[in-house]
């Protein structure tokens, strides 16, 4: 829970600085230009960054750290903000160094350097990548106080890249090709198998997010991104691409990423993430701080099948519902903001969140999502999340019936 | 006058043919067809040192786990459970995906380090672990990769959400009284108190 | 001029870390998660920065730093690389001591904290912020050779406040009050009188840029949001709004920020950006890496009157056009990115773009827009940018007739 | 059942009334029709050891300048020419505009620490300087700051863009042909040469 507790009032600072007083930044100068010559936030942002989760793995080379969404507005992530998924730590790869090879079941196995790709033509788009484990700690019940760890496994640039496509046609695909293995340059070569329909659809190469080159923990100088479908597709340090007639059957998708059912049968290839929301505000990290009135609740809605058509509120615990408001750009397969503005009486609230998407799919509650896929899932959890709003404006997260 | 071909959508004419030996230093997959198997065998005997040296520290003599490490064996019997134990041989469907992970990922910290026979060796030994071969002396190699089989392979189907999950397409979800009673709270976060503390997080420089 | 030219081959780099061999990074682990709990480019980009001319400025307090356009992509601007200008330095304010005043022809003059801002009703937009003097060295004839220089005044991110209307509506607007008077905490206490009906309209108290809170340089924690008018009147560090029945005809509005033409009579109130682009790659610091053969030319376009409607480049200094493709979002008063493909035959070429915006507005030649103005403005340069394409693809700055 | 009251577009309730004492001390600006002047009042005497003392080091004791600090004087009739000096006595169309901006941000490093005598002094000196007052015992103040009128004040008129320079709407801008003759290049960046060397920019930690 947020330090300071909520409804206290916040912080009142130091007079000295408030009106009718001139404060000590108006009465002398501050750093001038390129002091900074690339920016960061504030100092009294500090809390704002991503956090891990230490007991989760057994050590921070193969784990992730979150987006805290709760500290965050509008439908795009900064990029010093994106939440973290390695296996095997950060590639820190030198781009004179990096290579691409794409071969296989192609007439013409190719090789690229990064100036190679960065000179093709290439597309922005702002996708959602979330991991396919995000809210994975919360299928047996509430265990994680916060959005940035209940939810914080997906982020949304605008990312720069090539079109899978136009790397494929340039190599020439065999009609035998179905698959291809996506493979990452990092200590754990992460791969994944693409089905070749997705690779000619939407699949970016990508080596920008929001404008500038990708961060190293988001996968420098090149990744993958596979718009709607789970993170872990979205290869990181990508240095090969090889073309098949099936596919490859990797650890990421048969060990993990594979959704096993109460009755030990297990789904594989469950790529697509479903319509999924969160209010991130309230939520645990970011109480309400006013006694009562005036309030905004605001979250994310996202889905892997296309556009949030409809985002509704519930301030009663899922008995009914009203529609949000959704603001800035609605993209295919990106975060989507919502706002629900209400007067709040100060009385105790369970406030959810249920997106719908273009394809008619509505977000399930977690009990309807349990009773089809029972609780050791581990992946693809988006069911609706419940808050409890206390009277003094502090929020847990809980499981209601 | 105009200094610029347009560009009909021809070849770009960018990159260049990659050779078959940078090829084969990356092309590292192994598939459960058996494609993409290197050369090389070695026998859950020999196996067993190899693993004992680079493997267990982390992951347990017996595949059982040290501290927080995955788990490799174990676990028959436990998908239907409470506690599921998904090893290799209680969970994975091929053992092709056994051979591919150690050999581009293993040991952790050291990836791509092992040679082909010592690959064969200690994939060999934590079959072995996993009941999967059942005597010391079984010699594993590309040869007769191909017999091994996995008990869980059959407990795999696609992804079938738009037909077994059709209900959750819904047009009209309800909006008002859609649940009887008051909602109450049947559990809490709070009480499992797992949650980092905000304060104890990371530091920015 | 980039170092080591142009159509130099790039770096080769160690076939050590390249096929067939296995590099350093696949090797050994990277860092783990929050090792970076806050992001920031690879070590390899760290040419990637804001950059200032120091003989424009006495002092870097009072001076510009400039977007590094001719190294990024798409239409967002990451947040740390986003110009800065300012006349007293980076005020640090503390958020806890931030106070916004309302008042003047009010019904009822108000004081707002922060949280109260940030618990308001908000819109994210993405707008592009353009200096009036962008460009404002090339009046008289190409002085610097880099588009980071000539209009690496101008940034676009995607901001998240609440509209003035709201605040004023809270207030309570008297029927005479007309203009409103937006003054800054830093020590410039910086001011412009801004029209009531650009007011009511689209201007937002912002709050955050791409998600995130501002950063200091760039007004934290709130600023004003003019969309399409001159960057100087978007007030950083913003404590004060007072509203009057005239303009209070300020420094920036007179000393500045007017526009003098050649028969000594000077246009103030010039506050629309008209439509303009640039070529961003090639340019002077981005030269072409390859002798010929495939090309993408890129650049940005935008509007202070809308959306941009379609951008013409030429490779022949002006004689004849070509429409590019515009790729991406394309927003109301924001950056557009295009794009122009071609093969390349190696020869000596002239590169120009022109932008139209929505309402017809066709960005004019140099020639033309000092035929009208003269060359001693300083603000509002739009006129078209060219570029010498050499035949070893390095680029340089010139004027042609 | 609902908990909440829907939000007619009613008053949001946030913020507080601001108190006169709490404007007060921000409320700074001055405007040309004396809204906003302070009480106060100084002679160009008294105004010019303050200036010596506080503004000349930037400015130069005549307001010349110094270095690449801003010119405060001068320039008289350069404002057609090729090379228009932008002083307050040659171009500003208000001297109110004078006492706002000293007031609010001069000295540089040092705002918003003159007494209102000193502001009225100095301002006064300033227009000495640039011959809007004539005489040293001129004492400028709140009541006869109208009375100073600035020489360039007719020449300022409103943004007429979309009338003077109509003539940038055109529905079909040449496609080609567009000028006659090759382009020639008249004007080099590259020989002027005041471009920043790219490898001699700020250090990023
Ligand atoms: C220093 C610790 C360490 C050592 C030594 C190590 N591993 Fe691992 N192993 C890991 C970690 C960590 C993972 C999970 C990596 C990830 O998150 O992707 C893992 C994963 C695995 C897996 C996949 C487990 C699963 O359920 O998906 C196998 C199989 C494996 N290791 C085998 C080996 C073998 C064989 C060796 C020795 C040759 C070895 N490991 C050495 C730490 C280690
Ligand atoms: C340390 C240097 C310094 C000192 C001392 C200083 N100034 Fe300035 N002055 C500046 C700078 C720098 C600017 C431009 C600030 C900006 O870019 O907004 C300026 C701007 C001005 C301007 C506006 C010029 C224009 O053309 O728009 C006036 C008027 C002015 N100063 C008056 C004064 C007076 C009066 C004093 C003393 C009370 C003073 N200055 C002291 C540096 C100084
Ligand atoms: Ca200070
Ligand atoms: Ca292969
Ligand atoms: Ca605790
Ligand atoms: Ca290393
Ligand atoms: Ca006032
Ligand atoms: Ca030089
Ligand atoms: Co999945
Ligand atoms: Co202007």
């Amino acid at each position: 829970v947020a330090a300071g507790g909520a409804n206290a009032m916040p912080p009142q600072g130091n007079p000295a600085n408030q009106p009718p007083n001139v404060p000590d930044w108006t009465r002398s100068l501050g750093e001038g230009v390129v002091a900074r010559p690339y920016g960061k936030p504030s100092s009294y942002e500090s809390v704002v960054i991503r956090r891990d989760v230490e007991w989760l793995t057994a050590s921070r080379e193969s784990s992730v750290s979150f987006t805290p969404l709760h500290a965050l507005d509008g439908m795009i992530t900064p990029n010093g903000l994106c939440f973290e998924r390695h296996h095997a730590g950060i590639a820190e790869v030198d781009p004179a160094d990096y290579r691409l090879i794409l071969h296989g079941l192609v007439d013409k196995p190719l090789i690229f350097t990064l100036d190679d790709i960065k000179r093709m033509p290439r597309v922005s788009r702002a996708y959602f990548c979330e991991c396919a484990a995000n809210s994975g700690m919360e299928w047996r019940g509430a265990q994680l106080n916060g959005c940035q760890y209940t939810h914080g496994m997906v982020h949304c640039v605008m990312y720069t890249g090539v079109p899978l496509k136009t790397l494929l046609d340039e190599a020439g695909v065999k009609p035998n090709a179905k698959w291809l293995l996506l493979e990452g340059g990092d200590s754990a070569a992460m791969t994944r198998s693409l089905p070749m329909q997705k690779a000619l659809d939407d699949v970016l190469i990508a080596y920008r997010m929001n404008g500038e080159m990708l961060y190293p923990e988001n996968g420098y100088p090149v990744r993958a991104v596979i718009p709607g479908w789970e993170a872990n597709m979205w290869v990181k340090w990508l240095r090969r691409i090889e073309l098949g007639d099936q596919p490859w059957h990797h650890r990421e998708e048969t060990s993990k990423y594979t959704d096993l059912l109460e009755n030990g049968k297990a789904r594989r290839f469950t790529y697509v993430m479903d319509a999924k929301s969160v209010i991130t505000n309230p939520s645990p990290q970011a109480p309400i701080n006013h006694k009562s009135g005036f309030t905004v609740l605001s979250g994310l809605a996202w889905s892997g099948r296309g556009k949030i058509a409809r985002v509704d509120v519930s301030l009663d615990g899922g008995r009914n519902w009203q529609t949000a408001k959704l603001d800035g750009p609605i993209f295919d397969k990106a975060l989507t903001r919502f706002y629900y503005e209400f007067d709040w009486d100060g009385r105790e609230l369970l406030l959810q969140s249920r997106a719908m998407d273009e394809t008619g799919y509505v977000q399930p509650s977690k009990s309807e999502l349990r009773k089809v896929r029972g609780v050791n899932s581990i992946y693809h959890n988006n069911g609706i999340q419940t808050w409890q709003l206390h009277k003094n404006g502090e929020v847990e997260n809980v499981e209601i019936s | 006058a105009a200094q610029t071909a347009p560009i009909a959508q021809a070849k770009l004419n960018i990159g260049r043919s990659a050779t078959p030996e940078e090829i084969s230093g990356w092309d590292i997959d192994i598939r459960p067809d058996g494609h993409g198997l290197p050369i090389g065998k070695g026998t859950v005997k020999e196996g067993e040192p190899l693993y004992v040296e680079r493997c267990a520290a982390c992951h347990g003599e017996f595949g059982e786990s040290a501290g927080r490490w995955p788990i490799l064996s174990g676990g028959n019997d436990s998908l239907a459970s409470h506690d599921p134990i998904k090893s290799v041989g209680s969970y994975w469907p091929y053992a092709s995906t056994l051979i591919d992970y150690i050999r581009r990922a293993m040991p952790f910290g050291a990836a791509q380090t092992l040679t082909n026979d010592e690959l064969y060796a200690i994939t060999a030994y934590v079959l072995f672990l996993n009941d999967v071969i059942k005597t010391e002396d079984f010699e594993l190699s590309d040869k007769n990769f191909g017999t091994i089989k996995l008990p869980n392979e059959s407990n795999f189907f696609d992804d079938d959400r738009e037909t077994s999950e059709k209900a959750f397409w819904r047009k009209d979800p309800c909006m008002s009284n859609c649940a009887a009673g008051h909602a109450t709270v049947t559990g809490r976060a709070r009480v499992i108190d797992v949650t980092p503390e905000q304060s104890k997080g990371p530091k920015v420089e």
